[in-house]
């Protein structure tokens, strides 16, 4: 009986293998892309909205009838964390069938991975962090950005508070590289127009009590408090600020623009600033159209403030595989003479480090629990104005 | 005369209370002492002073000529002195052979090199001691010689009784301490244990013992002198038969004042 | 250093340290009647903190307005949900478990809280996310230079005082309260005066929990947001306040909650290094804390029987 | 006196056959990408085992492997070695494989200091850390060859363990526990707010290279176009290998007996002559070595280090395999870490749950069946001799 058995469940075990390799092979025509962002963690609204607006390009090309291929978008999580980034983009880079990626809300996560691309030969177009390096650190072939990035947004933001007649600062930055770079370029170009930083403060990225902080700065007493750093930490500063009787101005980076920031706080976010470059959605040469597919596919979350940007991106992608196939090699080669190339965000143009250069900046300032341009805010008109506003 | 082990005005408290009260007690070699008095009177307080599990508070014991009353409990070991606990305490997953060994401690090579590299030599030593093992655990029980590879969890408590004091002697100490050795045991078992521990020391002529016990029969049975203790202090001593004649020792156990 | 700067981080540290003090003194008693670390103490917190907010976000949109209504029926649901699932943990996953040996209910409680804190990021609508949590109390505010004494942070400290108070009068004033000393004095000798241990364990639990969710909404109006990971923290930092205080100890627990967040207020203003080495400072004091004392500042005794 | 001891004539049959199935489904598992395909497989797993358990066919195998362990051993690694020639081009597998091998290395280091001498660890993953982040620095900023590189990271593992060294041998119990769980926080803290170290966004360490032979590319054995993995593959096994085999004797020896008697009663130990605190510091610190050499290597395999990557949880996960695999037992280790890390790999659609998952499954196991998948045998100092 044993003998038999245990035959019998060889066969059974070699059977299965045997399946397995077969279920290995797969089909030729369909053609897998990827996409990487936070889909859970405090900034995940930004990434689900990223991840949709991916998919949405995903959707339309298969609709179309003169797509070569068909195309399955795969959509792993970084959850914004550096170490999980790495391990899901080096799963992705390894998986052979994946042929190129929109990846990366925070810079945190995207100047940790753009090693393994390279390793990895796999060709990747980043959506929506914001670090120079990323693109600038090293000359990867393989690394491209559609979005632009931190340093014109920081020139912007320090010329509007001077402009304003806010002399005093006090810097806060979360110690990720992200947070680091902020506090740098804004620093540089706050100085160059004769503002003061009174104190830097770095803080972790998963810090929950500020008020020690907060305190010392109360002592130094700022006009504006800036904030490098994403939503969630952005919304405890915020609040707490408001515990310890702190009446600075909350000037904040593209890291707070979403709708998480004011559904956070409510009241408390009226008259915190944030900028982001690129022109607002709608603004966009194809935002009209953007918007109405992207409302027409139902999904549940809004495409928040990189959606344009991660839908160019996959665009992108998808344009070089129809031109010259699914071949990671070929994609690199032709994504890098994409030149005043149409998109949704405007003409994409990848300098010699795949980096697109997007001049024009938003400014934002959150008036009743939107966050509205500030040149249309009444802010800017004086109707409202800021603590502190001359 | 000159003692083996020799306590000058031992003294150990807890708190408030007195365990052991300014205690001499002296023993020549190669006799079997008993030592009795109801409980808390300061006997096993007695053995953990000795053994270094507990400071002296006062006073002094010597061994073998040496001081050894601040000796931590390794180095009273490595001097000599062996003990059992009144409950066992074997390390019930580890094979007979294995807790025999862990009273072999100063005879085995505890280097590194010799543990890990030098396998055929260890496997000599390993040898050499798995003999000397089971000859001794022949003498209490030859069943037992059979089974020194099993669990001692898996032993009824006589057998485990009699791996522990194989494994007090099998260094071949110069003084053994029993401490209650027929606790948890019928009158039988205890007998034939009391049997085997004698049987051990005709082999071994020049072994001391300390013994502490309830089961007056053992004590009569196997000792030529006993200390009886109450509220740590030494309250008589002397042969059984005379101590136990004696009103305070009754007194004592009886509880009165 | 300005005398109004000087308060403002006494009142920051004494906030900290309220909240430290209600979970360690939860670690304490569990430790008391049954000499085992629970360490799913600081989720059962989180779930607390969650079960308010849904109670909250459910009557509001039942149309609830009044907000002492609101907080009283919060603070009543959380509280009970809380209790029962101490009880629960404690009578299907501690006390099975007593026979076995000390690492594995610290184990299962650790896997235990892992599974609360899971359940909640998956299960919780949105539950990765960091939850917006109401500010129910009055925000009124005095100014005194660079001191701002808002009430609410006033009365959440005033409530977390009474909450302790109460714990030492039920401890030491009532018959429950003697029942449990008596079993955390000696299992046996508490069986023999005929008290019904299982029921004081379970008790006990139902207390230390109850605390435990009275801390996580404590914790969700003063910082006006919480998330699922809360816990561990707060659970880890409550687990050393009651380590370096001495287990067993109620007054062990309230000495270790504030020690700790004196040190990383400490850390944090009066030290010359960066404000982000507050918890490294913090953690090393401790460790330098129990290699001195290896059992506890107010010394818990063991008696090694031999 | 070499009588004493003559040979068993146990079966290698059963053995023989065991490998051979587990190798031809492990490697059935690893290539099937259908999800229920997978699915069925981990069931057919599971009823087979139950099958063969109750058929007492696992007794028959598990007494072989008792008996010619040594045999068995380097049928083992042929077995490894034959999955990775199968998967010698994909690298994600590969990957895996190696993490697997590289946990089991750090989980052995953990059983001599908890499963043999009973001292707590919860900072496991910290130690690991500490390794892996030696080689992150030291590739970055020195030209130390890089075998080297491991080395030191295992001594980094075991000084800075060190530094615990007064307080984990004053302390017993949960004071004891508390010790390493602070340290893992505040290693943690540590390496997420000091700059030089990278931050929390932790560093990037080059690819190991052996002299001149970069383990980063790719490389071709005639025309077969092989995954730079497989050099790490080499390198790990063979680590795998030297721990195990240390592993091992150090259990068969006195020193494995010392610890032993210690964990299980330190007064009884002392009084017998055992030096309580040489013991344990030998323990820590060994161990501390293999898990930091475990972690050195795992950063160079990753390519990157940070913070997030050595949490307290991460500890935690290592002392649950442990505990999953049967604490004492190098073969359950081995099972457990596979199952731990493979299974929730592989079995997509339980991504998000696995944490979830696995705090289950270890809670189980404690009120089910504490002693493990497979439990610890009594010692035996020479497998294969009967005395």
């Amino acid at each position: 009986m044993s003998r038999i058995a245990r035959q019998l469940s060889f066969i059974f075990a070699s059977a299965l293998f045997v399946g397995a390799l077969v279920a290995t092979a797969q089909a030729k025509d369909k053609v897998k892309v990827g996409f990487i962002g936070p889909l859970t963690g405090g900034v995940s609204a930004n990434g689900l909205g990223g991840r949709n607006s991916a998919d949405l390009a995903v959707k339309l090309r298969n609709a179309d009838a003169k797509a070569k291929y068909e195309y399955e978008l795969v959509v792993l999580d970084d959850e914004c964390k550096p170490n999980v980034a790495v391990q899901v983009a080096t799963k992705m880079a390894a998986d052979k069938e994946i042929v190129a990626a929109a990846t990366h809300y925070c810079s945190a996560t995207a100047i940790a991975t753009v090693d393994v691309y390279h390793k990895f030969g796999f060709p990747i177009i980043v959506w929506g962090a914001v670090l120079p390096d990323i693109t600038y650190r090293a000359k990867y072939a393989e690394v491209h950005r559609v979005n632009g990035t931190m340093i014109n947004q920081n020139d912007a933001n320090a010329a509007l508070i001077s402009k304003i007649g806010f002399k005093n600062v006090a810097v806060i930055h979360d110690t990720t590289d992200y947070g680091k770079g902020h506090n740098e370029y804004f620093s540089k170009a706050f100085a160059k127009l004769g503002g003061k930083i009174v104190g830097t403060f770095g803080v972790t990225a998963d810090q929950q009590d500020f008020t020690a902080e907060l305190t010392q700065i109360k002592a130094l007493n700022p006009e504006v408090i800036y904030f490098g750093g994403l939503t969630p930490i952005g919304v405890r500063i915020r609040s707490q600020m408001d515990k310890l009787g702190i009446k600075a101005v909350f000037d904040g980076t593209s890291g707070i623009v979403s709708d998480a920031f004011i559904q956070g706080l409510g009241p408390l976010a009226e008259g915190s600033l944030a900028f982001r470059e690129g022109a607002p959605t709608e603004k966009l040469p194809g935002g009209k159209f953007f918007m109405e597919n992207y409302a027409a596919q139902k999904y549940d979350n809004p495409p928040e403030a990189y959606g344009a940007f991660s839908f160019a991106a996959m665009d992108l992608i998808l344009d070089s595989i129809e031109k010259v196939g699914p071949d990671r090699k070929k994609v690199i080669e032709e994504l890098a003479n994409v030149k005043a190339r149409d998109s949704i965000v405007g003409k994409v143009t990848f300098d010699d480090h795949g980096q697109n250069t997007v001049a024009v900046i938003t400014k934002y300032v959150v008036q009743d629990g939107k966050f509205v341009e500030w040149d249309d805010s009444e802010y800017a008109t004086g109707k409202r104005k800021l603590p502190g506003q001359k | 005369m000159t003692y083996l082990l020799e306590a000058r005005g031992l003294t150990r408290k807890f708190g408030g209370v007195v365990a052991l009260d300014n205690l001499d007690l002296a023993v020549v070699p190669n006799e079997i002492i008993g030592l009795i008095g109801p409980n808390g009177s300061g006997k096993t307080t007695f053995f953990n002073v000795v053994t270094g599990i507990y400071g002296a508070h006062g006073g002094s014991v010597t061994f073998d000529g040496a001081d050894i009353t601040r000796a931590s409990s390794p180095a009273v070991y490595h001097a000599g002195i062996s003990r059992t606990f009144q409950r066992s305490r074997l390390s019930l997953p580890l094979s007979i052979f294995d807790n025999i060994m862990i009273g072999n401690h100063k005879r085995l090579n505890q280097g590194l090199w010799f543990n890990l590299i030098r396998r055929g030599e260890f496997k000599r030593e390993f040898e050499a001691n798995y003999g000397a093992a089971r000859t001794l655990v022949e003498v209490f029980e030859p069943q037992l010689a059979e089974r020194m590879f099993e669990p001692v969890g898996g032993l009824p408590m006589i057998d485990r009784r009699r791996i522990e004091i194989c494994r007090a002697l099998i260094n071949q100490p110069k003084l053994l301490l029993l401490d209650e050795p027929s606790a948890g045991m019928t009158h039988d078992e205890t007998k034939e244990l009391m049997d085997d521990i004698l049987q051990v020391r005709d082999l071994n002529r020049n072994l001391t013992i300390i013994i502490v016990e309830h089961e007056m029969g053992v004590i009569e049975r196997i000792t030529e002198r006993c200390v009886v203790l109450n509220f740590g202090r030494k309250i008589a001593e002397g042969p059984y038969r005379q101590v136990a004649v004696d009103r305070q020792v009754q007194e004592a156990y009886l509880g009165v004042e | 250093m300005d005398v109004g700067l000087l308060a403002q981080y006494v009142m920051n540290g004494l906030m900290l340290g309220m909240m430290y003090t209600l979970v360690a003194v939860g670690f304490t008693l569990f430790f008391g009647v049954l000499d085992i670390i629970k360490f799913s103490h600081g989720d059962v917190l989180t779930v607390g903190a969650f079960t308010a907010l849904a109670t909250y976000i459910g009557l509001r949109s039942a149309g609830v307005g009044s907000t002492p209504l609101l907080l009283l029926a919060m603070l009543v649901v959380a509280i009970l949900a809380m209790a029962v699932l101490g009880m629960l943990i404690a009578r299907y996953l501690v006390m099975p478990l007593r026979s076995a040996p000390a690492l594995n209910t610290l184990l299962i409680t650790l896997m235990l809280g892992t599974v609360l804190r899971e359940l909640v990021r998956l299960f919780y609508p949105q539950g990765a996310n960091p939850k917006p949590f109401p500010a129910l109390l009055p925000t009124a505010s005095i100014n005194l230079g660079q001191f701002n004494l808002r009430l609410d942070n006033a009365l959440m400290l005033a409530a977390g005082g009474l909450a302790i108070v109460g714990l030492q009068l039920l401890l030491n004033r009532t018959k429950l309260g003697l029942a449990i000393r008596a079993v955390a004095q000696d299992e046996e000798t508490a069986r023999t005066m005929g008290v019904n241990f299982t029921a004081v364990v379970l008790i006990t639990f139902a207390i230390g929990s109850a605390l435990a969710a009275y801390a996580g909404i404590m914790n969700g109006l003063y910082y006006n947001e919480i998330n699922f990971g809360m816990g561990l923290y707060l659970g880890v930092i409550g687990f050393a306040a009651a380590i370096i205080g001495g287990l067993g100890s109620i007054y062990g627990a309230i000495l270790g909650g504030f020690l700790f967040a004196a040190l990383q207020t400490i850390g944090t203003v009066a030290l010359p290094f960066a404000s982000a080495y507050k918890d490294v400072f913090a953690f090393t004091v401790v460790i330098a804390l129990i290699a001195w004392r290896p059992t506890g500042l107010i010394q818990e005794k063991i008696s090694e029987r031999v | 006196m070499s009588e004493v001891m003559q040979k068993l004539r146990t079966p290698l049959l059963p053995g023989v056959v065991a490998l051979a199935l587990s190798t031809a489904y492990l490697i059935a598992l690893l290539a099937a990408e259908k999800q229920p395909l997978i699915i069925g497989l981990l069931a057919f797993a599971v009823v087979a085992v139950l099958a063969a358990h109750y058929l007492g066919w696992l007794n028959l195998v598990s007494r072989s492997f008792a008996d010619r362990e040594d045999v068995l051993g380097i049928y083992a690694i042929l077995a490894a070695c034959v999955v990775a020639a199968f998967f010698h081009d994909n690298h994600f597998v590969l990957l895996l494989f190696v993490t697997v091998l590289l946990y089991t290395v750090a989980t052995l280091g953990l059983n001599i200091q908890f499963g043999y001498a009973g001292v707590l660890n919860f900072a496991g993953a910290s130690f690991f850390g500490i390794g892996a982040y030696t080689s992150a620095v030291l590739s970055t900023y020195t030209a130390v060859p890089h075998l080297l590189v491991l080395l030191i990271g295992g001594m980094l593992a075991a000084l800075i363990g060190s530094l615990l060294l007064l307080p984990v041998l004053r302390t017993r119990g949960h004071y004891a526990a508390l010790v390493t769980i602070a340290f893992a926080l505040l290693l943690k803290t540590f390496l997420e707010v000091n700059d030089v170290l990278g931050g929390p966004q932790g560093m990037q360490v080059k690819g190991m290279s052996i002299l001149g032979w970069s383990f980063n590319d790719n490389f071709k054995i005639g025309k077969i176009e092989m995954s730079f993995y497989l050099n790490y593959f080499v390198v790990s096994m063979l680590l795998l290998t030297g721990t195990f085999v240390l592993v091992r004797r150090l259990e068969r020896s006195w020193i494995g007996l010392n610890l032993d008697a210690l964990r299980l009663d330190e007064i009884a130990a002392s009084c017998f002559g055992l030096d309580i605190a040489r013991w344990k510091i030998t323990a820590f610190l060994l161990g501390n070595f293999l898990i930091g050499i475990a972690g050195a290597l795992f950063g160079m395999v990753g390519g990157f280090v940070a913070p997030n990557n050595y949490t307290f949880a991460d500890s935690l996960i290592m002392v649950s395999i442990l505990l999953l695999g049967g604490i004492g037992n190098p073969w359950g280790l081995v099972v457990a870490t596979l199952i731990v890390v493979v299974v929730p790999e592989k079995l997509q659609t339980i991504q998000e749950y696995r944490i979830l998952l696995f705090a289950l499954v270890v809670i189980m196991m404690l009120l089910f069946r504490p002693e493990g998948l497979l439990p610890r045998p009594v010692r035996r100092y020479f497998p294969g001799w009967r005395a």
